[in-house]
């Protein structure tokens, strides 16, 4: 089987699902010739020709809305959006009628489309290429928000929302695009979206976190000794897969959560709310957030001040055991 | 809009493309790692392009002219003319195949061949800069250092590549010069001095000190430096270059010896051939905790590893001796270690090889270095004209010549003559198994062939030779 | 910048007192220059610096306790103050130097080399038995058996007696050796005090005969022990000192607010002890069937390490077999263990009276560095008090 | 009354100095000396400060960085037909606009190396680098609409690419602009890609210009290689808009000799010889051509501009390279006030950085 990283994962998941379903279409700003900035859809061009790999003008709200109308006509666009720092020039096409368009034609008419984006800091780029946008669109009722930790997953994972009837946005985090390989089987295989994933067993304390934020969190455990940490990768912002938190967290009674979202209204926030109603009396420690701060993605300069990483995390984890 | 820099993980990252490369490149690759190797020009490195096997090829080349010309009294008359345009082109052939055939196992083993020049930007970090500028960014758990060896520059000569060249110049010209003058007796002047000789060009070699082929037994290199003077190959010993000025069409360079006499020699080629030094400079090195020996190389232990913990070193860039078969033992050994396996480089023996008319080729210490180790030591020495396949094949120069202690352990294998580069194969792996005289002698070796040599001349040593 | 560290000098010497400084601050040392003398419970030694430089800083004063691995020199390397153009300073990074060591000439193949490196030997201290001393695989294998036996000769002679005929040698191994440890470390490091007591438990007695039948109905053994547990647990949580543990790192007492009981189960193997978690928030009844499965579980070698951890107190039950007191060992890291005995009818004075009685002896093994005996004895009187008429610790537990 | 044509539009192309340095003497604008060595200067200037930033980025000194290589003349041209006064909306490849606006190009390096410190000493009327392609159109239209509301003879002139003409907002600006009559100057520096999509796949339309007509104003293609022509079109739009004309949409026909960006690779949608063609239109060689003519250039005269620039980049470097911003910049700026909220998150990143250091 062979190893892959996310880039080459998600190119794969491209080529076999557009092989299988023609229905399926790649459209975006330099995705054609270019192969997409950062190469993720190398090659489609050349197999699939210009009518179903299209590159558009430079225009994001036109690029959503076309392909809107593109779905209800019984299309499947996938949808590049080169940066998430672009993605709010989509907002209005998703969230007044993309999201909505199965509720207000009670089921006559619905749009089965994927918006894929670049997602997330640390690659030391340019303003508006680092930010982590997920909360606009989690609380856009009727689209799913996914976003990968790992290439096995991110193949997964874009499969399902490409085959989900309904939009999805599903971020790739870009500092993990060559981050590192690992076994990605060819073929058809699906990861169901909704479903969070517990990658440690642990008693003691709970640490919840997604995308690119998977791996400082990795690294933070190995910091910590004599305390059983259970690390949860989300993988789905929306729908929230609330089993598995609530189930983990009543076990240990004690939560981290890390994003690199702002804090204020981050995920973050949502999943403390239905701890605190679902496994209120279960809690030991005051649930501690590890997050980005209440302020603009600052330039590489003071960005990793910015962001979570392993010597932040180990700490929340350490004073959360020890409350 | 704009990519930032996306940073590629890896397990192990190579840094140059050469035997020692990537060996350890594929090596590691076949024990589930994930491999990037980074070559600034051609896979293969200095071995494949200018160093081992262009040579080689000419050479070869060079010997098959000159055997036809010098049929010797067999009653064979020949003659031949040759297109030197052609043979080089042959020679580019057989470096692309080989070239080729390393990319393909690259390929095959999963290897990720980036073409550029590497930089450690820490002891966990590198850049990849590609010819065209655009940069790459490597994370890695261990790197594995295997930027080999370059020619070193004579102050005096600046290579120039028209007139002044060096051995990667000298194996790329496109016409045999008529008369060239060779800075340095090792064995990289022995070897070119000795294949344009015999494609007709007058050679002139100036070596600095008493003899060349200095780290040979001396008794070796008698036997070449009489044959280099039947090629009309001129040595000067203890002389040194004081200038060159140009005189009609050819330049003229002026060497005065330790007694001060001044000598005018003809050139249209300067080969420039002083040694080499190692590939060093510009990757980094500051910023990673990886030391240097005494005269430059990188240090390392038994294992490869240098003193950076994350970071192993291999081939030439190690330290003498300088040879592409010690590279590609090490890269082994250094993918072995990296993945928990017990390899060590802990080899008794490395064979040395000179392909001159006739070839030398050495193992383990010779009479001097023994002595000089506290041994006492027993020779034994046996001349080819004794033996039946040599007046056969009419090679009849030279001899091979056993070290070993009284007790009888081999020391040292020392030949000189026709093939020398092909026996010295077994002598290596007499030595590695630390075989004694008694092992040698006792090994039935067919009958007429070259290597009867080693047997009769390790009988030699234990005094009960018959054949001399 | 380079930290020399005041090196490990071996024998378990973990610290020292500075006694003299041999170098000042600005002065420019070489490579494996003493710079300061330091007094061990073994000897004075001179502490040399492992690199050339000029010292920037010194740590500490004369006459200070410095501990082994603290810095004691800081040095600025050569070339170092020039500082180093180009965009950031070169990365202050602690340097792990590893020492290079020559290769030596050895008389064996390359196969055997390899074994040798394979099985974690040093070839150079193998002697050969192959022609003129070579080294054979033979003489490796050989070299691992003799290297335990070698190891074994240092003890002198008459400690070893002679292997006798009539004497069977079972090697001390997996879990025997593991408790053998644990005991030998737990009894050398706690100063154990026992105390002794005995508990009417005639009320409990009975009551458990009137619940076994239920209890067996919903297939459960009802055992005295379940009732111990509970009564234990309620009295523990008076006494927090008896549910705690010493952390030798920082030297504190760690309350513990949570109840896991250590129960002592003996088995083929020899005595395991699985752990019953929260037994605050469990019934008599979860606590009986949890100790029958962790007992079977133990027994058959199939408890998982998990439920062998995590303990805050221990109750040994081994007093059921015979005896009449015992003085059992803490079970690391509780600062408490309590070893029950027997039931045995008792002639009791009641109010003057003789009457026969359901008698329980009862003995407490405590860690006198956390707890004395006053406290022990109060935490003792409490569950005596329990077992005497379990309705008091029963409302408790509702 | 059958059908009939009501409406006729064109738009004009204007070109002044052709590749070869001739000049057409009926529109050579009247330059003096001064100013066109202050033209020249600029964009060698601008050219030594674009190959060393791209330079600085292959050496992991610089973060991912865009070059204006070839596109010298339009931007200098069209800087210098500015007043200090009037307002400049860069979009983010305008670094000649900036150099010529007098802007220190030690703060350009350091906003390039990562902070947004250097913005702070900018002087005014020159607005921050706006990276979202086409937004910075709108903010222009507004500062113009201000201006004319508050009776201020001052334009603002605004630059964006071919691949800006697609967004909404470009629409959206020219339409306001045209119903407003905002005192506007667009200057849509057409250098023929949009990373990887040549213009023609940009927009069916034959000119980008032409898009000016439909909002109901005149929009003119110029050749944007030649300096003179792309400063005579902006002084005649400028003049125009501030004498109540309106807007006007300038296309500067020229080409990005570079990559889009350090991390871009053309060759992967362009061909060689497309840009030989192009460098032969070099805007920087036919000035020089020019000036020689008029006895301005020599070749000492060329090594003492180089000298002098190359002097200037490097203490420019030195002294970026040398700044690290505060910490505290990251929390100071979100609001006027800092909010509570706010000072909590920096005393715990600060505290954070101390036991970090104290280890």
């Amino acid at each position: 089987m062979p190893k892959l990283n996310m880039v080459q994962a998600i190119n794969l998941a491209l080529h076999e699902e557009m092989e299988k379903d023609p229905a399926v279409l790649a459209m975006g700003e330099d995705i054609g010739v270019d192969g997409g900035v950062f190469r993720v859809t190398e090659g489609l061009l050349d197999k699939f020709g210009s009518e179903r790999v299209i590159d558009t003008p430079l225009a994001e709200s036109g690029i959503v809305g076309c392909a809107i109308g593109m779905a209800v006509s019984g299309l499947k666009p996938v949808v590049e959006i080169q940066f998430e720092g672009f993605s709010y020039m989509t907002i209005d096409q998703l969230a007044a009628h993309a999201s909505r368009i199965r509720y207000r034609s009670r089921g006559m008419y619905h749009c089965q489309m994927v918006i894929r984006s670049p997602y997330g800091g640390g690659v030391k780029a340019l303003e508006h290429h680092s930010e982590a946008v997920a909360t606009f669109f989690i609380h856009i009722p009727g689209l799913k928000v996914v976003i990968p930790s790992n290439p096995y997953d991110a193949k997964g994972l874009l499969i399902s929302s490409i085959r989900d009837p309904d939009p999805v946005f599903f971020f790739e985090p870009k500092k993990l695009y060559r981050a590192f390989k690992e076994e990605v089987p060819e073929g058809d295989y699906t990861v169901p979206l909704g479903t969070g994933k517990k990658l440690t067993q642990g008693d003691d304390v709970t640490v919840i976190s997604w995308g690119a934020m998977v791996m400082v969190c990795q690294e933070a455990i190995k910091k910590v000794t004599n305390i059983g940490v259970e690390l949860i990768d989300l993988r789905t912002l929306s729908p929230l897969d609330e089993k598995i938190i609530i189930d983990s967290v009543r076990k240990t009674g004690r939560c981290v959560i890390v994003h690199e979202e702002p804090r204020t209204l981050g995920l973050g926030a949502e999943i403390i709310a239905r701890i605190n109603e679902k496994a209120f009396l279960y809690l030991e420690a005051p649930i501690k957030r590890v997050t980005g701060y209440d302020v603009p993605v600052p330039l590489p300069k003071l960005e990793d001040l910015y962001l979570p990483d392993p010597e932040k995390v180990a700490r929340a984890i350490v004073e959360t055991a020890s409350f | 809009m704009v990519m930032g820099d996306i940073v590629t993980g890896c397990d192990v990252l190579v840094i140059g493309g050469g035997p020692g490369g990537y060996s350890a490149a594929i090596r590691a690759s076949q024990l589930g790692k994930d491999v990037i190797l980074a070559e600034r020009y051609g896979l293969g490195g200095a071995c494949v392009y200018r160093g081992c096997i262009p040579s080689k090829a000419l050479i070869h080349a060079a010997n098959f002219i000159y055997d036809i010309k010098n049929p010797g009294d067999m009653g064979i008359k020949g003659s031949v003319e040759f297109d030197y345009k052609k043979i080089q082109q042959w020679k580019f052939q057989v470096v692309k195949k080989l070239r080729d055939g390393i990319e393909k196992l690259c390929k095959k083993y999963g290897v990720q061949v980036i073409k550029g020049e590497a930089y450690f930007e820490s002891p966990e970090k590198a850049r990849i800069t590609a010819p065209d500028g655009m940069i790459s960014k490597v994370q890695f758990k261990n790197a594995i250092i295997a930027t080999g060896s370059r020619s070193r520059d004579f102050p005096e000569l600046p290579v120039d590549g028209k007139l002044v060249i060096d051995s990667n110049g000298a194996l790329g010209l496109m016409k045999v010069p008529e008369d060239m003058v060779i800075i340095g007796g090792g064995y990289i002047g022995v070897e070119l001095g000795t294949m344009f000789a015999k494609l007709g060009t007058k050679v002139n070699i100036v070596q600095d000190s008493s003899r060349i082929l200095s780290i040979f037994d001396s008794e070796l290199v008698e036997v070449v430096s009489r044959q280099m003077k039947k090629l009309g190959i001129e040595v000067y010993l203890n002389a040194v270059f004081s200038g060159v000025h140009d005189e009609s069409n050819k330049a003229v360079v002026a060497i005065s010896d330790d007694k001060k006499k001044e000598t005018q020699l003809k050139a249209d080629k300067i080969l420039v051939a002083v040694g080499v030094e190692p590939n060093i400079e510009n990757i980094g090195l500051e910023n990673t905790h990886v030391e240097l020996t005494e005269s430059g190389f990188i240090k390392v232990d038994g294992k490869q590893q240098t003193t950076d913990p994350k970071i192993y070193a291999v081939g030439d860039v190690t330290g003498p001796p300088l040879m592409a078969h010690k590279a590609l033992r090490q890269g082994k050994v250094a993918a072995e270690v990296l993945s928990g396996l017990p390899g060590a480089f802990d080899n008794r023996a490395i064979p040395l090889t000179v392909f001159s008319d006739p070839e030398i080729a050495a193992v383990g210490l010779d009479e001097e270095s023994a002595r000089k180790n506290g041994f006492e030591i027993k020779t034994g020495k046996f001349p080819f004209r004794a033996l039946g396949s040599a007046q056969a094949l009419d090679k009849t120069e030279g001899f091979v010549k056993v070290v070993a202690r009284t007790n009888g352990e081999i020391l040292g294998l020392h030949i000189v003559g026709s093939k020398a580069s092909t026996l010295i194969g077994e002598a290596s792996h007499s030595i590695e198994m630390a075989a004694f005289l008694e092992d040698l002698a006792g090994t039935l070796h067919p009958h007429p062939t070259l290597p009867e040599a080693l047997a009769e001349a390790a009988e030699a040593a234990l005094g009960k030779v018959i054949h001399i | 910048m380079l930290d020399i560290k005041f090196p490990d000098v071996g024998e378990g010497i973990t610290e020292g007192t500075l006694v003299k400084w041999l170098v000042k601050v600005g002065d420019e040392v070489k490579a494996d220059q003493a710079v300061a003398e330091i007094e061990t419970d073994k000897a004075i030694v001179e502490i040399p610096t492992s690199k050339g430089g000029k010292v920037s800083k010194l740590y500490g004063k004369e006459g200070d306790t410095i501990k082994v691995g603290n810095p004691l020199v800081s040095l600025s390397l050569p070339g170092e103050e020039t500082g180093v153009t180009g965009a950031e300073a070169k990365p202050e990074v602690k340097p792990e130097v590893k020492v290079i060591e020559a290769p030596s000439r050895v008389l064996a193949a390359p196969s055997t080399r390899r074994l040798a490196r394979e099985l974690g030997i040093d070839i150079s201290k193998v002697t050969g038995s192959g022609p003129g001393g070579r080294i054979i695989d033979e003489d490796i294998k050989k070299f691992t058996k003799v290297k335990t036996e070698a190891a074994a000769e240092v003890l002198p002679q008459e400690i070893m007696p002679e292997k006798r005929p009539d004497e069977e040698r079972i090697p001390i191994k997996g879990i025997r050796k593991t408790i053998g440890e644990r005991m030998a470390k737990s009894l050398f490091t706690a100063p154990h005090v026992v105390s002794m007591d005995e508990a009417d438990v005639s009320e409990l007695v009975s009551l458990r005969e009137k619940e076994k039948q239920a209890a067996q109905e919903k297939g459960v053994k009802l055992t005295y022990l379940a009732f111990i547990v509970k009564a234990v647990v309620v009295a523990l949580k008076q006494h927090p000192y008896l549910n705690a543990s010493l952390d030798p790192r920082s030297n504190e007492i760690v309350l513990k607010h949570y109840y896991n009981i250590g129960i002592a189960v003996d088995t083929p193997e020899g005595l395991m002890v699985p752990v019953i978690k929260n037994a605050d928030q469990k019934s008599i009844m979860e606590i009986a069937r949890e100790t029958e499965r962790l007992s079977e579980e133990a027994r058959t070698r199939k408890i998982k390490l998990p439920d062998m951890k995590g303990n805050t107190f221990t109750i040994t039950n081994i007093g059921s077999i015979g005896g009449i007191f015992s003085t059992p060992i803490i079970n690391p890291p509780d600062v408490a263990i309590l070893g029950v005995h027997r039931i045995r009818d008792m002639p009791v004075i009641v109010n003057g009276e003789i009457k026969p009685r359901k008698i329980l002896p009862l003995v407490l093994s405590f860690d006198h560095r956390v707890l004395d005996g006053a406290q022990a004895a109060r935490f003792m009187n409490n569950l005596i008090g329990y077992l005497k008429d379990p309705d008091l610790f029963l409302l408790d537990v509702m | 009354m059958p059908r009939q044509k009501i409406l006729d539009m064109s738009v004009d192309w204007l070109s002044i100095l052709d590749p070869e340095g001739n000049v057409d003497i009926t529109l050579e604008p009247a330059l003096d000396t001064e100013t066109l060595d202050k033209f020249y200067r600029t964009m060698v200037l601008t050219r030594l400060f674009d190959e060393k930033a791209v330079k600085l980025q292959r050496q992991g000194r610089m973060l991912t960085y865009g070059s204006c290589l070839g596109q010298e003349a339009s931007q200098i041209g069209s800087a210098f037909a500015m007043k200090p006064e009037d307002w400049f909306f860069p979009a983010f490849r305008e670094h000649g606009v900036q150099i010529a606006r007098g802007i220190p190009m030690k703060l350009l390096y350091i906003y390039w190396m990562g902070s947004e410190d250097a913005n702070m000493k900018i002087p005014l009327k020159n607005f921050p680098v706006a990276i979202p392609v086409s937004t910075q159109i709108l903010h222009a239209v507004g500062a113009a609409w201000a201006s004319k509301l508050q009776k201020q003879n001052i334009a603002s002139v605004v630059y964006f690419g071919d691949g800006a003409t697609s967004e909404g907002d470009f629409h959206e600006g020219m339409n306001f602009a045209g119903v407003f009559k905002t005192p506007t100057v667009f200057i849509c520096q057409n250098n023929q890609y949009a990373i990887s999509l040549p213009r023609e796949k940009q927009t069916a339309s034959k000119t980008l210009a032409q898009k000016a007509l439909a909002y109901g104003f005149e929009g003119i293609q110029v050749d944007g290689n030649d300096v003179l022509a792309v400063y005579s079109a902006t002084k005649a739009a400028l003049e125009k808009a501030k004498s109540g004309g309106g807007p006007t949409l300038i296309e500067c026909f020229t080409y990005r000799l570079g990559a889009h960006t350090t991390s871009d690779d053309p060759s992967r949608y362009r061909k060689k010889d497309e840009e030989e063609e192009w460098r032969k239109k070099d805007p920087v060689k036919r000035l020089r051509i020019y000036l020689e003519k008029k006895g301005i250039w020599s070749k000492n005269y060329e090594e003492k501009i180089i000298k002098e620039a190359s002097e200037e980049i490097e203490k420019a470097v030195e002294e970026a390279e040398a700044y690290n911003p505060d910490v505290s910049n990251m929390f100071k700026y979100v609001f006027a006030e800092m909010t509570s909220n706010l000072k909590e998150q920096m005393d715990e990143l600060s505290g954070f950085m101390a036991k970090k250091k104290g280890g």
